[in-house]
């Protein structure tokens, strides 16, 4: 498929937050398969993204207007459930995909941030709207400009509020995107303050 | 209609001050009898005032300023309003009590104007159990310290946040985020020329841009 | 004989305190209640709210009076036509302007289809949230038929900014008038099947009836309006009391409650529902032919053919555009019947192009801060039930 | 051994239930990537730091509620394979005898509730 022709502006644009950034709570997943691998990580690496893809259990990060599409994502018309992502999961221990969905205002950062670092690799996030994308026209000392600017986002799904099947949309971009990426079986990592 | 009421109000009060606009009744009274006219307003029989919608407050600091409109121009980026120069207004702010009756069908509203330096009023918590959040409201925007408040903190801001955003002295985007933030360039709308950048609508960000190849911006 | 029952008492317990936080679904996600529990029953609740406040307030202040629409939709972003309705009639009221007779219709018959919307989330979300997911499905169903007709007249499902000064944004297109009628009484149909389903269902009459009451002059005193007012039986409606619009032209009735309880809250919702599906007809056969806003153009934009037409048009396009609506200086409180109560705006101009400060009433906010009288005493279930049928909306809350 | 026949299928059930149980159990913890930090090991409570120590000490009415509920539950446990062979006993000419039998099992545990209910064990003391 033809991809638009993606100009970054010159300076210095930092890689995405997500990938090796010094924020140690990068998920674990490289977004670049292109690393050699051998033939059995990539069919074990394929296999896992094809499950972890078709059973992905959203946590609704629900605040604003966002919410009542996301309510009719969720209802019978516009069916989550097709691309099995339909059990919400309201505590981020069982939840793979974080949704932030509506506006997200300098009080809710910390619950933002602490959701986010609670939840269990491997883990996905979702802008949900425009709000959540880049702060929407929301532009004053309230709100913050895009989730991305406290914890890394995956995909971004437009729209104010989007409507249900821009939502479906950016759930089948991240599913590729779960799909392309590597995932390696059995890696522990321990942060140095735990015991 | 509510013209009586504001009769009723002078009759007790002299130094109340009735006016209307577009057909809003507004009296307006010194400090010192405010919890004295609304607890006449709230307790006589004839007004029965019992439900207060609102208690709103205005800063007049720029009231007879120039802010022209400027619709597609008003850029995001409002000029933070530098207090040096502009002459200072007094009495800078005001409080409107909204009172209603539901029995008797009128409204009114009880104005009080406030110097800038001595930002106090008494509070009217203990008559109406709304003006508790109302007050909270008007503290955490404004500033005004209600006296006799039962827990005078901030409602909607959290405890960390330093001023009053309402006030027309703060800038619209002064933000002291709680959460440390990643602060990379805005690259929708670029580090463009023009007077905010990040704060240039868009269609301007591209202008003057050294290497910008027009055929494949969108 | 239970004497030694007695001494179980005396067993020495501890309170638990309990964050209700903010990103929790029964909290609609943005308010955080701090509950202390002995065993089962809330001791106290310390509710926190400002986790959705977008400075509504400020940014309205930087832009230009028809700018702050798009804000107004996104306060209580359930029923948004009648925050739109809502404004407009507090502008048009600040320049002593009023809409045209069709226009006027419009917005009536707009506003009540909204209302239905809000009222069907809201019976939505009691019924999900006490486990009657079907319920939920349901309303959803049937608010997408309405949102339908909504997108198709004003463009857009949620977010419609559709009012402007002195008129409506858009008529109806042709075929919509049918369209509304044929789904309105499937809208009806899933409601009774709501209703079935819910109101003399004994499961759900023990979680909500007497649960969560509030005497009448606690609620007034609390600042209550809207169908948590009348659900303690005080007949305060703004259509009905203050008619505004054509609102008086329409015959329907104000249902109030008695015992002011969570099962009160849900039921009235549910006859507003009907009531707002008479006034909608009413609106049908009532609709006078005509311009859908006033042609006067220092306030409404010219139609397109002038603009390119004449020098006049270009000139009022321009100033409208650039300047915004030059809205004469003063101070007004107007007040329309929102979804959850009186939707009130303290608007104040200083008669240039923006506006000079506005602040909002949402009748949400005197409602939430009622939560700790409310839930005092009952059980941590009981919490979730209350919290719904006061429909909190985080947007109007918290502006 | 030929009575058992018919209880094979059960069994080959029982393993296959088993054995998926426990590849999943061990899948699921093998495959998983695990980044242990300090805020995941700490509670969730709503994204909010949570306040308060959970285990607080309850009423006792609780554990009383779930002990009665025990007891009662068990003895309808019992009743069911009771009431479905209750026509093969009467058919060998044991009715009689099962029905007593169960008859005095259940006396005995209304004996109990009566005691339970005169104590006020029922009654919900919020």
């Amino acid at each position: 498929m033809s991809r638009l022709p993606v100009l970054y502006p010159e300076g210095h644009v930092p890689e995405s937050p997500r990938v090796g950034g010094e924020d140690k709570s990068v998920p674990v997943l490289l977004s670049r398969l292109d690393e050699s691998l051998g033939w059995f990580e990539k069919a074990l690496s394929g296999t896992l993204g094809w499950a972890r893809k078709n059973s992905i259990f959203q946590y609704p990060f629900v605040t604003a207007c966002c919410g009542m599409e996301y309510m009719s994502a969720m209802a019978g018309r516009y069916d989550i459930a097709r691309f099995g992502a339909e059990f919400p999961r309201f505590t981020p221990r069982q939840a793979d995909l974080l949704m932030i969905v509506g506006t997200i205002n300098v009080k809710q950062t910390p619950v933002l941030r602490r959701v986010y670092d609670q939840m269990c690799e491997p883990k996905w996030v979702m802008a949900f709207g425009v709000c959540a994308s880049s702060g929407g026209f929301y532009d004053n000392y309230a709100t913050v400009q895009g989730a991305d600017r406290v914890i890394p986002v995956d995909v971004y799904v437009p729209g104010c509020p989007p409507r249900p099947e821009q939502v479906l949309d950016g759930l089948k971009i991240l599913q590729e995107k779960i799909q392309s990426q590597r995932h390696r079986a059995a890696t522990v990592e321990k942060a140095k303050d735990v015991g | 209609m509510a013209q009586a009421l504001i009769d009723r109000v002078r009759e007790k009060f002299a130094a109340a001050k009735g006016s209307s606009h577009r057909g809003d009744e507004v009296v307006t009274v010194e400090r010192g009898d405010l919890v004295a006219v609304i607890a006449f307003l709230r307790n006589d029989s004839a007004c029965d005032m019992k439900l207060l919608r609102q208690i709103a407050a205005v800063d007049l600091l720029t009231f007879a300023g120039e802010t022209t409109g400027g619709g597609s121009l008003a850029s995001i980026e409002a000029p933070a309003y530098a207090t040096a120069h502009k002459p200072q207004v007094e009495p800078r702010y005001y409080v409107s009590y909204n009172l209603y009756s539901i029995t008797k069908k009128q409204s009114l509203r009880v104005r009080v104007d406030l110097r800038s330096d001595d930002l106090k009023l008494p509070s009217i918590a203990s008559l109406y159990k709304t003006a508790d959040w109302w007050e909270r409201y008007v503290y955490d925007m404004f500033g005004v310290v209600f006296e006799g408040h039962p827990d005078l903190r901030r409602l909607l801001m959290y405890p960390e946040f330093v001023g009053h955003p309402l006030r027309k002295d703060y800038p619209v985007r002064k933000r002291q985020p709680l959460v440390p933030e990643l602060d990379f360039p805005d690259l929708v709308r670029g580090p463009g020329p023009g007077p905010g950048g990040a704060g240039v609508p868009m269609s301007q960000t591209h202008v003057g841009r050294k290497n910008v190849d027009p055929n494949t911006y969108d | 004989m239970t004497d030694s029952l007695a001494v179980e008492s005396e067993l020495p317990t501890s309170l638990m305190t309990v964050n209700l936080g903010p990103s929790h679904p029964a909290m609609h996600g943005t308010v955080r209640l701090t509950v202390t529990l002995d065993g089962e029953t809330i001791i106290e609740a310390i509710p926190e709210i400002g986790f959705l406040h977008r400075g509504f307030s400020k940014s309205s202040e930087q832009s230009t009076w028809h700018q702050v629409l798009p804000y107004t939709d996104r306060l209580n972003y359930v029923s948004p036509i009648l925050n739109n309705v809502g404004y407009i009639l507090g502008v048009e009221k600040l320049i002593g302007i009023k809409d045209t007779e069709r226009s006027q219709y419009l917005r009536v018959l707009m506003g009540e289809i909204s209302r239905i919307t809000d009222h069907l989330t809201c019976v939505g979300a009691i019924g999900l949230e006490l486990g009657a997911f079907t319920v939920f499905l349901y309303a959803m169903e049937a608010r997408e038929l309405l949102w339908d007709r909504i997108a198709e007249l004003t463009g857009a499902r949620v977010t419609t900014s559709w009012t402007r000064v002195g008129g409506v944004a858009t008529d109806m297109p042709p075929g919509w008038e049918q369209k509304l009628r044929d789904c309105l009484p499937r809208v009806l149909e899933l409601t009774d099947e709501i209703d079935q389903l819910l109101t003399r269902n004994r499961i759900f009459i023990d979680r909500t009836r007497d649960i969560g009451i509030i005497s009448a002059e606690d609620a007034v005193d609390f600042g209550f309006t809207g169908p948590c007012l009348r659900a303690c039986g005080v007949n305060y409606d703004v259509r009905k009391a203050h008619p505004y619009l054509v609102y008086d032209r329409m015959d329907f009735t104000v249902p109030l409650g008695e015992r002011g309880d969570t099962y009160d809250r849900y039921v009235l919702r549910l006859q507003e529902i009907k009531q707002s599906y008479r006034i909608v007809l009413q609106c049908l056969e009532q609709m006078p032919p005509g311009p859908i806003i006033i042609d006067d153009w220092r306030y409404a934009l010219p139609p397109k053919k002038d603009v390119f037409g004449s020098i006049e048009g270009v000139m009022a396009h321009f100033k409208l555009i650039m300047e915004g609506i030059q809205v004469p200086a003063g101070e007004v409180y107007v007040y329309t019947e929102g979804a959850n109560g009186e939707l009130g705006f303290h608007l104040v101009s200083n008669g240039k192009g923006k506006p000079y400060a506005i602040q909002v009433r949402g009748p949400g906010l005197p409602i939430l801060s009622a939560l700790p009288h409310l839930i005092k005493g009952h059980a941590v279930a009981d919490l979730i039930p209350i919290f719904d049928s006061i429909n909190m909306i985080g947007g109007e809350v918290e502006q | 051994m030929d009575y058992l026949a018919p209880y094979v299928p059960v069994l080959v059930l029982l393993v296959i239930a088993g054995a998926l149980c426990v590849a999943i159990a061990i899948l699921a913890s093998v495959l998983g990537p695990k980044r242990i930090t300090l805020i995941k090991e700490s509670a969730f409570e709503c994204g909010s730091p949570s306040t308060g120590d959970p285990h607080a000490r309850h009423s006792v009415k609780f554990y009383m509620v779930a002990l009665l509920f025990i007891v009662f539950d068990i003895e309808s446990v019992f009743i069911y394979p009771w009431g479905a062979l209750l026509r093969d006993f009467n058919g060998e000419g044991l009715g009689w005898f099962a029905y007593l039998e169960m008859l005095s099992f259940m006396v005995t545990l209304a004996l109990g509730l009566l005691y339970v209910w005169r104590k006020g064990a029922l009654e919900w003391k919020t």
